[in-house]
């Protein structure tokens, strides 16, 4: 309103020649650098916690009830940095998988059902898509909106019933193992390993970034806004639906409150990785390396027997104290 | 520094001493040493981003000087916030008006003002009929039970102004207030001043139309990069001296000296209709040509500009880039055809604030940097490399924020962004805005380079001299619609002016600074 | 040799019920010298008891005792502890339709009769003539089903009941806000009701509430399946006359004497066999595995309610 | 243009007569397929649905008008609840008011809480309250051992609430809601500070130009937030007659922002009015109540409450949409 937001700077001649800060610095700094700290600290602190934590199989398999949300997160790390966020992931997940669940029934047969929940993925992330863009509504107040409507009607086509009895080959994923690492911890890496290339080094990718950045400026670079954010929302549902149906597999069953409260979870992963909450800023690496620090904290404490009240208090801290701190590093470094 | 040797009015109401005010390390203002006098309008001038808004909210306590004290009465005070400025007798009209959209006209007009305890109960019947009062007095039909959401700019500007003199304030700062205005309601508000004047109030008076000051206004201070450049009596200068005193230099520098062959129609827009914004548009560029785009404030330029662009596209009409019919829908189409924008609003608009300056310059040619979809590093740095060496842009590294810059250098760096897309026809929304003064004629250089490079380009400028200096036509727009198509030789300040004016209202010719 | 060593997995964290099951397991394992935990989830949800499984397989303990959240999403993972040789127990529900995957039930009573008894309850609460609702939890929850159905085929097949007419089944989905508003919908909608069934304690306990705060106790009797502590107020105050439950406190008993018997050899896990606990005397092992920890339901009423605090 | 702008106003204005026109066809079609609905009866019924909403709502419309949002209501209502159940438990000789001082001033601290981190840290409050949702349920089930306070502990005075009342037998509950509405409206209508609510949601740049203070002000709301979530924790043990960690309060938040949005309060700020939103909370407490007696399946709430919010949303923009052409309409001659 005022001027005082006003950010056409002059500057005077001598302070361009400012020195960019040495290496080394930009790299301690950056958020994912402090992730993967607190990873190394979380690892030494479980293993203090309990003599039965220290175990590669235990963690690699923990890890996989973890998997749906860490692979929705992978996501959803570009979709805040375009500046977006979207909360009904979870709800998405129990309703496509309460579809899938329903159409096999129904006797559509696994690929079949499969199809009628990928559907409804691309369907759901393109309604908020839709209320996003085209309505131009708060991405934020949407997916809260949706998050509801979208368990809402998982619960209205399921009941409260577990939908169950898919055939043996279906179910399990998460046992499955190519040499000895779980089938989900192999996905989850080679997915990261593309987003993280894509979004690193593609021409889209660095546009999702600057999106995040200032839309109106990466309208007037003629980058297509719209069209990216809308392939992010609908991704978004995709993913969710993959991960709803993987969830199935894992769990052999659905139930309309499939992955209830995963919202947060999955929110917690992407800010403790380091993406910047307004936007712009945010890598895959951070929100892989967050995966495992969540799935560690979890893991170490549940192991420990450490009732689970306290696990919430350290989670929900956890999440104020991540954005806090990323807050503060994207503040200092944007000088 | 000058000083005034004649005084016109009483005693001294308020005095600066050595007022200085950085931003970020940034030097904006400095040593500014001024006194104001019950019953004066003293006028304040300067080009763009000299400094008069920020010495304005200094005195009105919405910033705190860096250095540098004030004094009201000889007596020193502190102004930390607006509101303390408000109790010491001190308004300020905002250069953009400040409202709260979902408020009521009547509730606009007394928010901020003193009125005692916060669990105060709020008199709605004698806000109501105090509003309806100061509409009256303004002369301005208002209604003032309805949410300011819905008022023009205009009305905003004049609910601003009758806050202020509502306020009983005895120094009143107003920003830029006739920007807006039409001619019958700058006469209106010039008659109020001056009668708050024989009241013996102060008024400080932000304008860029010489005309205007020195219809109202008894003394003179010039601001030129955040110094004070000069102080006295409106009379005892003319117009040349005030340019000369605001820019540092004469205008004739400014003009540009070349001649090239303008060939073909490289852009041609016919008949562009955006119902509420303009209509009727049309005209056409060739390829060398300057053809500048003069108004007033809200004239409907930009609006145009970001229509041709696919911005925000136009109802109706045509558009034609090399004699081929496009229909614009979305910026990237019409980079694709050759077409380039360089926004007005550089902070918002043009630059990503926190990117490199090497993803800034780059970022409109995803092609060139990742032929097969991936960026590769070496093109990119040697293009933005290229770039920076070609635009001598300032910069200590690539990989520096173009936050970092200067807005001249930003600019420098979103007209390279453009450069690699190779466009033919540039359209540039005020590029030298807040822009100092040698950067601006080294822009004025490759403005005029570009068209010898056979491009054809739209310069939309506020600064009359800096067209009338550039330009090989010159379009007017007046109330959305194009009123003008004047040849170099016919372009003059008054015939400019002539048609900028808005018809609906009686006015006299003023110059746009 | 080492002790043996109890987890018990609940459906989650603070549910009032559980605490005197709890409290029979540690109280047995102090007897019998095992060693005894707790663990629950925040929420009841179908996956949230898995990382807790896994946990207690990792740490290598010899008995998993759960109160299942789901009937079939934690198969996989019970799968895998009995392959560890973990002795896996369902306790206080069972996983009806997916019994291969554990090795015994623990139940509180013969889920075959509640039915017919809290019908018994109720008809002679209100002379055996009337209209009555059942408000249970949610529509797909098993043992309450069960419970519903042997309702139905009491009031059906027994001419006592004769004159009494169920002319409602509504879900509260063991939510306060849903049951209450529910039982005042069943209020509202059937002025003629002379009593409501309602066999989940959350239910019951907003039935009894509705009840009181419409002043409409001596017109609408309450019954169901509560716990003590939960019921005292109503009962103190004569909106409930009476209701039924079992002991908690007698199923993490029985679990732990069960486990630690079998795993010493003294018991054998065969459908049929019997064994001694004390305290509850002895003990058969009935069809698919499942264990009773007592014949029928414990009757609460003002007479005895204050010998009860759980 | 002022006839355009004054449209808008009473569009605005009607928004109101909107939803009370809904509430009554909503109610009369429902009449119509199930006549038991229309009686005194279901007025009771709803009266009783609709105070910890109402209440919640009052906090939640503030926010909203301020331009922020609290998610962690739901959460701070458990807290509350809990800490209240708690002192009757451990304390059995406290009167039953002091448990309204307690939930009060402990969702009081916890809204403070709240307020300090978004205006501190300077971050977007529907994070914050996100982390506090999760943050403050763990608190609270640390500190209540995971326990629930049975019916016992709470006193029948407090209980009583719920039922009855010397004025025409409308529950106490129903009365404290009413009268914090009421005392709403003072508030933001009728004392400075409430319109510097509106101010700052309305504009939050502008708002420290007029003298505002920014902070303070958002802290107060937050902390007011708070305050309210307290009092509906209180209610809920009144109401419902214990307190359970677990339970208490899960995805109240929900609810609340559902019936403050379908009562017209703008999530981008500046907007909203307590009748809206009593108008707002009583639509959502009648298709609450609605549904069981047609015997509609419990599954739908959600569903429905979900569709509620987005289509406020849409109804919301459309007359936002209508706000700003006028501007263009208004475009001066
Ligand atoms: N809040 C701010 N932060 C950083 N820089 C600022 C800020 N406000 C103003 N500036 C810079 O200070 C300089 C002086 O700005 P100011 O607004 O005072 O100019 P002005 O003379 O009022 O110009 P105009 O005629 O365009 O209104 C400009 O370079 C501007 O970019
Ligand atoms: N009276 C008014 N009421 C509402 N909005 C207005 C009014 N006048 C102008 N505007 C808006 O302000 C903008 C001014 O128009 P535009 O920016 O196209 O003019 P311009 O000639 O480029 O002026 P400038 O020199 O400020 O760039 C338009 O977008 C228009 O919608
Ligand atoms: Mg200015
Ligand atoms: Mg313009």
């Amino acid at each position: 309103m005022s001027g005082a937001e006003d950010a056409t700077t002059r500057t005077p001649p001598a302070a361009d020649a400012a020195t960019p800060r040495p290496r080394w610095q930009v790299i301690l700094v950056r958020p994912e650098t402090v992730t993967f700290l607190f990873l190394i600290v979380a690892t030494i602190g479980a293993s203090w916690l309990s003599p039965f934590f220290a175990d590669v199989r235990y963690i690699l398999e923990s890890f996989t009830f973890y998997f749906e949300f860490a692979i929705v997160a992978l996501i959803l790390t570009m979709v805040i940095i375009s500046g977006e966020i979207d909360l009904s992931a979870a709800s998405m997940m129990a309703l496509s998988a309460s579809l899938f669940g329903v159409a096999y029934q129904a006797g559509l047969g696994i690929p079949g059902a499969m199809a009628v929940s990928l559907l409804s993925g691309v369907l759901m992330g393109a309604f908020n898509g839709f209320l996003v863009i085209n309505m131009k509504l708060p991405s934020i107040i949407v997916t809260i909106g949706t998050l509801t409507l979208f368990r809402g009607l998982a619960q209205v086509i399921a009941g409260d019933k577990s939908i169950g009895k898919f055939p043996a080959w279906f179910i399990g994923i998460d046992y499955r193992f190519v040499f000895d690492v779980p089938i989900p911890v192999i996905v989850f890496l080679i997915v990261s390993l593309i987003l993280g290339i894509f979004l690193g080094t593609s021409a889209i990718g660095r546009q999702i970034y600057q999106i995040g950045t200032s839309p109106i400026a990466a309208r007037h670079a003629g980058i297509r806004v719209n069209r990216i954010k809308y392939g992010l929302f609908i991704a978004m549902g995709l993913v969710s639906s993959i991960a709803g149906l993987l969830a199935a597999s894992r769990l052999a069953s659905v139930r309309y409150d499939l992955a209830t409260g995963g919202e947060l979870q999955m929110v917690l992963i992407v800010m403790l990785g380091g993406t910047y909450i307004f936007g712009g800023r945010g890598t895959i690496l951070g929100t892989f390396l967050a995966a495992w620090l969540l799935v560690v904290i979890a893991t170490g404490m549940t192991v420990a027997n450490i009732p689970i009240n306290a696990q919430l208090t350290v989670l929900g801290l956890l999440l104020i104290v991540s954005i806090i701190a990323t807050n503060a590093i994207h503040v200092r470094t944007q000088r | 520094m000058e000083t005034a040797t004649t005084s016109s009015a009483g005693e001294t109401v308020i005095s600066a001493r050595g007022i200085s005010k950085q931003f970020a390390g940034i030097e904006v203002l400095r040593d500014v040493d001024l006194d104001f006098r019950a019953g004066e309008i003293h006028a304040l001038v300067g080009e763009n981003g000299a400094g008069k808004s920020t010495f304005a909210k200094i005195l009105s306590g919405v910033h705190r000087p860096t250095r540098g004290t004030l004094a009201l009465r000889g007596e020193l005070v502190e102004v930390p916030n607006p509101l303390t400025a408000q109790r010491l007798g001190i308004t300020l009209i905002h250069q953009e008006p400040v409202s709260f959209p979902d408020l009521s006209v009547a509730e606009n007009l007394v928010l901020g003002r003193d009125q005692g305890s916060v669990l105060g109960r709020v008199p709605w019947a004698k806000i109501t009929r105090d509003a309806r009062e100061s509409m009256d007095q303004l002369g301005i039909n208002i209604k003032v039970n309805v949410p300011m959401r819905g008022l023009s700019i205009a009305d905003q500007q004049m609910v601003e102004i009758a806050r202020a003199l509502a306020s009983d304030s005895r120094l009143i700062i107003m920003d830029e207030p006739t920007a807006p205005l039409t001619p019958i309601e700058v006469e209106t508000l010039f008659k109020i001043v001056r009668r708050l004047r024989d009241e013996g109030r102060t008024i400080i008076f932000i304008s860029h139309r010489l005309e205007e000051v020195r219809a109202l206004c008894d003394r003179i201070t010039v601001f030129r990069d955040g110094n004070l450049v000069h102080t006295g009596d409106v009379a005892a200068v003319d117009d040349e001296e005030i340019i000369r005193l605001m820019i540092g230099r004469s205008l004739k520098e400014y003009i540009h000296k070349r001649r090239t062959e303008i060939g073909e129609v490289a852009l041609e827009v016919k008949d562009l209709c955006l119902p509420g914004l303009f209509s009727d548009i049309s005209f056409e560029v060739r390829k060398g040509e300057i053809v500048g785009l003069a108004g007033l404030v809200g004239a409907g330029r930009t609006d145009v500009a970001r229509a041709i662009f696919g911005i925000t596209p136009a109802h109706s009409g045509t558009i034609a880039v090399n004699g081929k019919d496009i229909g614009v829908a979305e910026p990237t189409e019409a980079i694709a055809l050759g077409l380039a924008f360089v926004p007005e609003d550089r902070a918002a608009a043009g630059i990503f604030q926190s990117l490199s300056v090497e993803h800034n310059i780059t970022a409109a040619v995803p092609g060139r940097i990742a032929p097969r979809g991936f960026i590769r590093h070496a093109l990119e740095r040697a293009l933005a490399n290229e770039a920076v060496q070609k635009m001598r842009i300032r910069l200590a590294s690539l990989r520096q924020p173009i936050g970092e810059l200067s807005g001249g250098n930003q600019q420098k760096s979103i007209l390279a962004r453009w450069l690699l897309t190779d466009p033919s026809v540039l359209i540039m929304d005020e590029p030298t805005r807040g822009i100092d003064v040698g950067v601006k004629s080294e822009f004025y250089d490759m403005i005029g380079e570009l068209a010898e490079s056979g491009r054809a380009i739209l310069l939309i400028s506020s600064e009359l001299p800096e067209l009338l200096a550039l330009c090989d036509r010159i379009l007017v727009m007046s109330e959305g619609r194009l009123t003008a198509d004047l040849s170099r030789a016919e372009a003059t300040q008054e015939n400019v002016m002539r048609e900028a004016v808005p018809k609906s209202g009686v006015h006299s010719p003023t110059v746009a600074a | 040799q080492e002790s043996l060593s109890i987890v018990f997995v609940g459906k989650n964290t603070g549910n009032p019920y559980f605490d005197s099951l709890v409290q029979g397991f540690e109280d047995a394992c102090d007897v019998l010298g095992c060693e005894f935990e707790f663990v629950a989830p925040a929420t009841a949800e179908a996956t949230s008891q898995i990382p807790f499984i896994t946990a207690q397989i990792q740490r290598r303990v010899d008995v998993i005792a759960i109160s299942p959240n789901s009937p079939d999403a934690l198969n996989q993972v019970l799968d895998r502890a009995r392959q560890r040789g973990i002795l896996v127990l369902s306790v206080n529900g069972d996983i009806t339709g997916s019994e291969e995957f554990r090795d015994a039930a623990i139940l509180p009573t013969d889920f075959e009769k509640v039915g017919s008894d809290q019908v018994e309850m109720l008809g002679s609460l209100i002379n055996y003539e009337g209209e009555i609702a059942i408000l249970s939890a949610t529509t797909e929850a098993p043992d309450q089903n069960k419970w519903i159905v042997g309702m139905n085929e009491a009031l059906e097949n027994n001419p006592k009941y004769a004159k009494m007419t169920l002319v409602a089944t509504v879900y509260g989905d063991d939510q306060p806000e849903k049951s209450t508003t529910e039982a005042e919908a069943l209020l509202s909608t059937y002025p003629n009701l002379r009593g409501i069934i309602s066999p989940t304690t959350v239910g019951i306990a907003a039935s009894a509430q509705v009840v009181q705060s419409a002043n409409k106790a001596d017109q609408v009797k309450v019954t169901g399946l509560g716990t003590p502590n939960q019921m005292r107020p109503f009962i103190k105050d004569g909106t409930v006359e009476a209701f039924q439950l079992w002991s908690p406190y007698n199923e993490g008993w029985l679990a732990s004497y069960f486990a630690v018997g079998l795993k010493a050899g003294t018991i054998v896990n065969e459908v049929g066999a019997t064994f001694e606990v004390p305290n509850l005397g002895t003990i058969t092992i009935n069809e698919l595995n499942s264990i009773n920890t007592q014949a029928g339901l414990t009757t609460f009423n003002a007479d005895n309610i204050d010998d009860f605090n759980f | 243009m002022n006839r355009i702008t004054g449209v808008i106003g009473a569009l605005l204005r009607r928004r109101a007569a909107g939803i009370a026109v809904m509430l009554l066809i909503f109610s009369l079609v429902v009449g119509l397929i199930q006549p038991r609905f229309l009686t005194p009866d279901t007025l009771r019924i709803v009266m009783l649905a609709i105070p910890l909403i109402m209440v919640a709502a009052m906090g939640q419309m503030m926010v909203l008008v301020s331009r922020h949002v609290d998610l962690s209501m739901g959460s701070m209502l458990g807290f509350t609840a809990i800490v209240a159940g708690m002192v009757f438990r451990d304390f059995p000789d406290v009167p039953w008011w002091v448990g309204f001082i307690v939930a009060i001033s402990t969702g009081a601290v916890l809204g403070l809480f709240n307020g300090l981190v978004v205006t501190i840290f300077k971050l977007p409050s529907i994070i914050v309250t996100l982390g506090t949702l999760s943050l403050f349920r763990g608190v609270l089930f640390l500190i209540s051992d995971a326990r629930q306070v049975d019916p016992q502990f709470i006193p029948s005075a407090l209980i009583q609430m719920s039922q009855t009342s010397p004025v025409f037998g409308i529950p106490g509950i129903v009365l404290i809601a009413f009268g914090v509405a009421f005392l709403t409206y003072l508030f933001l209508d009728h004392t400075r500070l409430g319109r510097q609510i509106y101010a700052i949601g309305s504009n939050p740049a502008a708002a420290p130009l007029r003298g505002i203070r920014v902070v303070p002000v958002t802290l107060l709301v937050f902390t007011l937030s708070g305050a309210l979530s307290g009092l509906a924790g209180i209610m809920y043990a009144s109401r419902f007659g214990y307190v359970n960690p677990s339970i208490t309060g899960v995805g109240f938040e929900f609810t609340v922002i559902a019936a403050v949005v379908i009562g017209g309060a703008s999530i981008n700020g500046g907007v909203g009015t307590v009748l809206g939103t009593v108008l707002g909370v009583i639509l959502l407490g009648t298709v609450s109540v609605a549904l069981p007696i047609l015997a509609v399946s419990a599954f739908w709430q959600d569903a429905i409450f979900g569709a509620v919010i987005v289509i406020a949303l849409l109804i919301d923009r459309s007359v936002r949409e209508r706000g700003a052409r006028s501007v263009v309409a208004g475009h001066r001659p």
